[in-house]
């Protein structure tokens, strides 16, 4: 089984992507389970949301504490929220922000991947919502998906020009990812 | 733990939880053409624009959400929305 | 500068632009210090009092979601009681489930009753804590959760219920509505109001930029607009009497519905769509006519 | 001073020499003897409170919260219907620590409408964290009253708590009660003295939201306080005694326990019935006694398992029933024995719902028959169903 | 068809298939997105029957009850505040015998307000008379509304039903689920057809008044349809397992149970955490099995009573507790026991109140401390009061 | 001579000369049997359907006290579902109690989400099935059970929450008042509201000899006085506009309330009794005036 | 029993009560006056007053309560209360 | 202990006459209980009420099956109504009525006294309100309660003129019931 957790904003669509990643990953064939960290958050307030992914049948119902991945689609919440707890040793995080993972100098051995999300976005989509972006190299970062799926999981919940655009996008940051630039170098900086 | 507790609350304690990392945009005061006219301050949703001078405003971007209201009344359009960096 | 001056605090969790903190807090400033609040369940209580932080600078409590009033009543008689009720004065408030819906009964009891309250209904019309549900102040043709748009519907089927007419039917002494879009307006009535006694009735519009979609930037203007439209008149009733209206140069009521999400249904191109522009229309026109809101 | 009294106007008396500031409820039959009397009262400026008339229970109940949280000392009266329209507000006020003692005229619950007594309205609020204290006769109704208010206020609990009596059986039957003075009610019951209220010179909010991080801490220390009612309910009680002379037990009483083989369990009037049934029993040298349940909530486990675990046979009498699931006193005894060495057989009975009459008949057959009996579910006495032949042939036909 | 689907949106297909004529329901977290999907699924005419948007839970209940004295199929979904608002109606529905389904969404109840999930809403009506299963994820939730109506509108029980499943646990979770075709659901509920209802042409009078006569006797057929439910829960589960191949357990339902020393009894989400504990344990060599109650009402104390009555150890975690008497299935299954001749030590634990996570190091825990706890009251289990020290330092300054 | 053509039967258990039984009895045969009737706990309830018996001829369900309408719409909704809404008409009805006071969200709503349901309200001023406690419906200066005469008290504080114009603020199509005191009026106004398509609100005034101790055979006197005296206009709203009242030739509210024990301790000799007397007299000026009533 | 009992009534099953035994005073028709107007008819609270004859009315005195509202309201006084021998 | 039952009509003033008689017992040093067959019954309804009266204190809460005496107050009661159901056979019936006991014929071995208390009533009080008269009665027929113990109850509950008149009223059904002619004249009639 491999956990995934997102943190975001109330209004930029974490919830959304953790479903979509697991309509994608469903749609693969594996068993899945996607929740938010249930909350009364407005726009603007911290928010997580959970994915689970495995090969047979998810039971456990509770919150994840220690994830494989972990996605931060707002960099600001790097101050404030802390986002590598519980994250595996052999963890990956992925972090929409201007800088480099060596710029963000992380407390941790794990895989850092950054990249700009909400400049793809604001190009690509025209709006600075990252979510299907950080799908996108979510994708690519742990290989559990296929693009494909992430673009039927896009096609299927929005319509049109938004889904086109939407997918294009994703695409984008799947291939940055795949090309590797953009993570940490070493595992090792202790 | 006391235990008399009904979980009551200290006034004024949401101070404590600082919004202003909430904001995308940023209202920036030209200082400028202000007319003193006290728009901006009285509509703040959350009530941090604050007069420093007859004609100078300013905000507390501790909780400042950057809604963006204070720049769109400003009668003399004296506020500027400015993008965060982050 | 005095970070302290209003008593409504930041750090307040409400969404960017909320128009009932706005308001919230020009009703709080304008009442001041001598004054205790019983408030409904609905986006204000959460986001004001999430433990461990509270917003309010004044004493203030929460119970349920639709017993604010009877709250209320009861503050107000143990005040009596105690022989403090002249020094203190009273609010009671919710939104506009709270106060239309689910607490329509309480609020009514305590208008029946006499109490020396001051009700204060947030109207930002849909039951926004739980997600926008539609409310009986939902207008017509609204686009909510329970009233989405769809291939058989659109939007909500009914009118806003008439809570400031049902609030001078009950024959209290002061009823008015108001909105943040003139906030000086708001503040003078909520202070006439607690210089009277008995029970009084305030109803607040306060718009909603998650649940009326629109940009958090403009809730100020698109308060205006419902006033200028006709849509939402401002009117004082003093013992059943109209004492006052704020005087318009009626717009359209499309230049009101067109800067929301929750009616962009109502923007196709079928008659469908025009025939309930039109009613819409009609509503304001009504409100025009019967209020004498033109200037 | 002893009166010849209706068992209402006993306790509305007794709320009055209470001193309570607020009063607010809404009548209902059988409990509306007692709002009467206090209107009465309040109309003749005996109560010199304020007395809301509100237009529904759910604001009686809201009205009184607003009332405590404002630092008034607070009183409603309800029952069946009634309890459950507040029901939401009383959840409410134990949760947010704010003493009030209401009256509960015990009644059926709906449907088929029915407004004579049974357990059933208590029973469904057992779970809300009030008090609930079961009187047996109109002298230890009122006498509930002075002593719920100090367990209530106590600062060590801080819970609201009800008194139950028996509709009609109680409310409105007179009887002789002993009433006291206002002096000495005064001299028991000190004013209401909250530690938290509303107050504009130290502002305070009341009722917040609390997340995942914290309720249960807060539910935990509500369960803390009802351990704590106990020591309260004791010294309270013992005080009572000790000032008035008179004494209805603390958790539980008993009767005729001495050489007892059978006992039977009980709460309300029916207590009173049982006592006479002893006496015929004993008389015929059948060795009953009994116990009586006058705390209910907290459930005082200790006190009953020590007075019944050297007891043969045990006859748990139950005005209540949880539907699919039995007599609601009998579950809680036999699980509180769980884990005894030694432990009675304990039978459950459903008797009296709906102001069916419990009788010394009906007592002493139970009794008579107990030995037949294994133990299993509750059984239901006295059923009679020729009554309801009529709906019966009528439903028949169409 | 196997689905990707949220908790809710896959109860609201389930409803919809079942062909209810009225939904009516009031919003409230963490139901509303069951009622958001309906509103939609009206919206676009996929639902055809009238969907009523009230202004209180006490009127969605009532619109539902005028619905099914009419003859009509009916349905609601709520939760915790709106339970106990709707609670006066819902006992009501129950005497009245009329069949309804009505999704609980579990969720604490006030004070303090907390919108996550426990179990305390639906234990607060578990004496009024309706059935109550509870699901362990989001496939058993969907499937037991088909089948819960096919057990309310038996005429041997015309009983109300409430199927609960964990707010936001399990109504807001994305999990594959096998949804039925509509002519499947069909085939396996017929129409409702009941047998008497408001008809002009055969006038009937429903709700009447009955005094200390006939109320226990309507009361004591409530306990017997409740009985009868046991053999219609029992066909019903197994015409459902013959038609769709899925099966949780008739009343209750078991896991490693072999060779089990030790076996928690639970009821909810938390079962699947619970399972995947055992799986962990029992790599450890811990003999633990689990014993999940799916029908808590009817109370399955037979089922109950020979799935653990050869165990030594019994642990129960109960997500909600009667204040001042404890876990409440605890002391059910306790008593249950009454009376039998080896019994298990029974352990009673409150866990995951208001949305506390119950993780499996909660589970594991508390099996690993298990010997070291004498059967005694019920243990709130991981208390951290640290969150709530701001309020407490607070307190002490004023 | 057919002793089954009402489709309220004898046998049932109201007091002699009970005003409501007569009421209840107008409205049924009016309405004809095509009709379900939804029925709040009361005294119509109780005197009609104790166990084993029912007076009623019609289906008819009573359910609480405080929600006749709402299983009224219920009954409604299904029907409509099951397509039998043409045929069949659906009134709810109950007490003043159950209807102003403990029942009127379940109204309101009612009301506001348009149900084609006829609610009739017996108003007796009191809670009678408890045996005669106040309700908003008792006027001002009544001496009830709990608002009883007192030292300190002339009875009941408050005046009758208009709940005729509350059902017009709710801007539903039809509202009247009416009395068994003109019968074929009232019966009138049921069927004219059953022609018609929507919520609509019809407030009965049924005097009740126990609780107005008055005696038995005066029902009807009293009834009528109510009106003459213009304590009780007798109003029809259509769409909002007031399109008839009944006109009259006011004789002194003395008249009507020195019929009643329960106002006995009004005609004390004292400035306090005077003053109450004067102010009723005002009301029914103030009614007369308002409504035009006189003829 | 039947189980499925909800407690439901026959319609106009009241008429098993027979009511007449509350009177104290019986309505007596003088069959003389009387006009025809219906107004006893229409508002006997009992609803037992029946038409026989277009001029001719009478009471069913199974149920009738003494009220004596027809003797009060019949315009022409064609009805006489007399007290019930008992 | 005696055990008393009373039936009437609801408007008669049956529980009433339950009270007073109580308070009559309890101010002559007895204990009591008075209670009604608590009913939802309206004015014209047949109601019952019960009282018990002894010399140590009263216990048992149920109602009264087997009483000592029975006090009719309206006699149309004794066609519809199974007035004496549970009359002990020392017991006594007094029965408001114009008829003599022989003229009822009723089916039992028990003292039955009758007279005219609306009679008295009308006369001496001005309405036919029979309860306080049947009080009277009851004192005369059953020796419990001394006539002062009446006097005193009516003058508790009622005032001035009111008061007055019914004291006479009660007063002269005493004397009369005390003068014994009203009495069935055996017990034995089977
Ligand atoms: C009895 C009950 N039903 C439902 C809820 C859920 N609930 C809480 S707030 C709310 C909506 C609030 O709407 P409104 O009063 O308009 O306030 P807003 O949040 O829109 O400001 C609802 C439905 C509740 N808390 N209690
Ligand atoms: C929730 C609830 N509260 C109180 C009652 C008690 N109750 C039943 S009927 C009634 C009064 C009825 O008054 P009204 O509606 O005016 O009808 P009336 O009997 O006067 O005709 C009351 C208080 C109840 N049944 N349910
Ligand atoms: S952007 Fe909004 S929150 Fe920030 S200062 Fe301006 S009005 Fe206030
Ligand atoms: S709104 Fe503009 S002009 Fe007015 S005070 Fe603010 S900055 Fe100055
Ligand atoms: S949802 Fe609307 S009302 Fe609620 S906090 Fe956000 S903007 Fe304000
Ligand atoms: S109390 Fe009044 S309303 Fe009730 S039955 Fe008697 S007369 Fe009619
Ligand atoms: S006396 Fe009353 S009940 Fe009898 S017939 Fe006349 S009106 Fe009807
Ligand atoms: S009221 Fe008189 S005149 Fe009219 S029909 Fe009856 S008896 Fe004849
Ligand atoms: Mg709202
Ligand atoms: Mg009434």
């Amino acid at each position: 089984m491999i956990e995934i957790r997102i943190h975001g904003r109330g209004g930029q669509g974490s919830v959304t992507a953790a479903e979509l990643l697991g309509f994608a990953a469903f749609n693969s064939g594996k068993y899945v389970q996607a929740f938010p960290a249930f909350g009364s958050e407005r726009m603007g307030a911290p928010v997580r949301a959970f994915l689970r992914i495995d090969e047979k049948e998810i039971r456990i119902h509770s919150q994840i504490y220690t994830p494989d991945y972990v996605i931060v689609q707002d960099p600001t919440l790097l101050a404030t929220v802390p986002v590598l707890q519980g994250l595996k040793p052999e963890g990956v995080v992925i972090i929409n922000t201007k800088k480099t993972a060596e710029e963000l100098n992380l407390d941790t051995k794990c895989k850092v991947i950054t990249f700009d999300a909400w400049e793809i976005a604001e190009r690509v989509i025209g709006r600075p919502i990252a979510n299907t972006i950080l799908m996108g190299a979510f994708a690519a970062a742990s290989g559990q998906i296929p693009f494909e799926g992430i673009e039927k999981a896009i096609n299927e919940r929005f319509k049109g020009e938004v889904a086109r655009k939407n997918v294009m996008a994703a695409k984008e940051a799947y291939e940055l990812v795949k090309g590797g630039k953009n993570e940490s170098k070493s595992r090792s900086n202790s | 733990m006391s235990l008399n507790h009904g979980a009551i609350l200290k006034p004024g304690s949401s101070r404590n939880n600082k919004t202003g990392n909430w904001r995308n945009i940023r209202p920036v005061y030209k200082h400028d053409k202000c007319t003193g006219c006290t728009m901006c301050e009285r509509i703040c949703p959350e009530g941090v624009i604050f007069q420093e001078d007859k004609k100078k405003f300013n905000v507390d971007l501790d909780y400042c959400k950057g809604c963006g209201i204070c720049a769109e009344e400003c009668p003399v359009k004296d506020i500027d929305m400015v993008p965060e960096e982050k | 500068m005095d970070k302290k001056k209003h008593l409504l605090a930041p750090g307040h969790t409400a969404c960017a632009g909320c128009g009932l903190s706005m308001g919230a807090r020009m009703v709080v400033d304008a009442a001041g210090p001598n004054t205790m609040i019983a408030n409904c369940t609905g986006c204000l209580e959460v986001f004001t009092t999430r433990y461990p932080q509270s917003a309010w600078e004044i004493p203030w409590v929460h119970s349920l979601f639709e017993n604010s009033s009877a709250v209320g009543a009861g503050i107000e008689a143990a005040l009596k009681a105690m022989g403090r009720d002249q020094e203190i004065r009273v609010i009671a408030q919710g939104g506009d489930g709270g106060t239309a819906d689910i607490g329509l009964q309480s609020l009514s009891g305590m208008f029946e009753r006499g109490h020396d309250v001051l009700y204060i209904c947030y109207d930002n019309e849909a039951y926004m804590n739980t997600g926008v549900q539609r409310s009986s102040q939902t207008p017509f043709g609204t686009s909510t959760s329970t009233s989405p748009f769809g291939k058989a519907s659109y939007g909500n089927p009914t009118r806003k219920k008439n809570m400031a007419k049902i609030a001078v039917a009950h024959e209290i002494p002061y009823v008015a509505t108001a909105t943040v879009g003139f906030d000086m307006d708001l503040k003078n009535k909520v202070k006439k109001a607690l210089s009277i006694r008995g029970p009084k009735y305030l109803h607040v519009l306060v718009p909603c930029p998650l649940g009326w979609k629109v940009e958090s930037r403009l809730t100020i203007k698109i308060a205006k607009k419902a006033v200028t439209t006709g849509i939402f008149p401002l009117v004082e009733w003093e013992n059943g009497k109209v004492t006052n209206v704020r005087k318009i140069t009626p717009e359209p009521v499309t230049e009101y519905l067109k800067m929301q999400g929750r009616f962009k249904h109502l923007f196709a191109d079928n008659d469908d769509a025009r025939a309930h522009l039109a009613s819409i229309q009609k509503f304001a026109d009504e409100n025009i006519e019967n209020y004498g809101l033109k200037s | 001073m002893r009166k010849y009294i209706e068992g209402s106007m006993a306790v509305a008396e007794a709320v009055v020499l209470c001193n309570p500031n607020v009063i607010s409820a809404y009548p209902i039959t059988p409990q509306t003897h007692i709002v009467e009397d206090l209107s009465q009262m309040y109309a003749n400026a005996e109560f010199k409170g304020q007395f809301v008339n509100v237009e529904s229970e759910f604001s009686a109940a809201s009205v009184c919260l607003g009332a405590v949280v404002t630092g008034a000392r607070a009183y409603t009266a309800t029952t069946s219907q009634g309890l459950l329209l507040m029901s939401e507000v009383l959840f409410n006020m134990a949760g947010m620590r704010l003493p009030l003692v209401l009256t509960c005229a015990n009644r059926a619950i709906s449907a088929p409408i029915n407004i004579w007594t049974d357990h059933s309205d208590a029973m469904a609020l057992r779970d809300s964290g009030f008090i609930q204290l079961y009187a047996e006769n109109n002298q230890e109704a009122a006498d509930l009253h002075y002593q719920a208010y100090k367990i209530s206020e106590d600062d060590s609990v801080r819970l609201p708590v009800m008194v139950n009596m028996d509709g009609f059986l109680l409310t409105h039957s007179f009887e002789p009660v002993d009433m006291p003075t206002q002096q000495e009610v005064n001299e028991f019951l000190p004013p209401y003295k909250p530690q938290h209220y509303l107050d504009v010179k130290r502002p305070i909010t009341f009722g917040s939201m609390v997340g995942e991080d914290g309720y249960m801490e807060v539910r935990y220390n509500l369960e803390e306080a009802m351990k704590n009612s106990f020591a309260v309910i004791e010294k309270v009680t013992k005080e009572f005694e000790a000032k008035f002379g008179r004494k209805f037990g603390i958790f539980i009483d008993t009767y005729k326990m001495e050489d007892a083989e059978t006992v039977i369990v009980a709460m309300g009037s029916v207590v009173g019935t049982i006592k006479e049934s002893i006496d015929l029993m004993r008389a015929n040298g059948i060795k009953v006694g009994l116990m009586k349940v006058r705390t209910f909530r907290p459930f005082p486990k200790k006190a009953i398992v020590d007075c019944l675990k050297n007891i043969k046979n045990v006859i748990v009498i139950d005005r209540a029933s949880s539907v699919g699931a039995g007599g609601i006193l009998a579950t809680e005894i036999r699980s509180a024995f769980y884990g005894n060495t030694t432990t009675p057989k304990v039978n459950s009975y459903i008797v009296g719902l709906g102001g069916r009459d419990i009788t010394i008949k009906t007592i002493t057959d139970i009794v008579g028959n107990f030995a037949n009996v294994k133990v299993q579910d509750s059984q239901f006495v006295e059923l009679d169903h020729k009554y309801m032949q009529a709906g019966d042939d009528y439903l028949k036909t169409i």
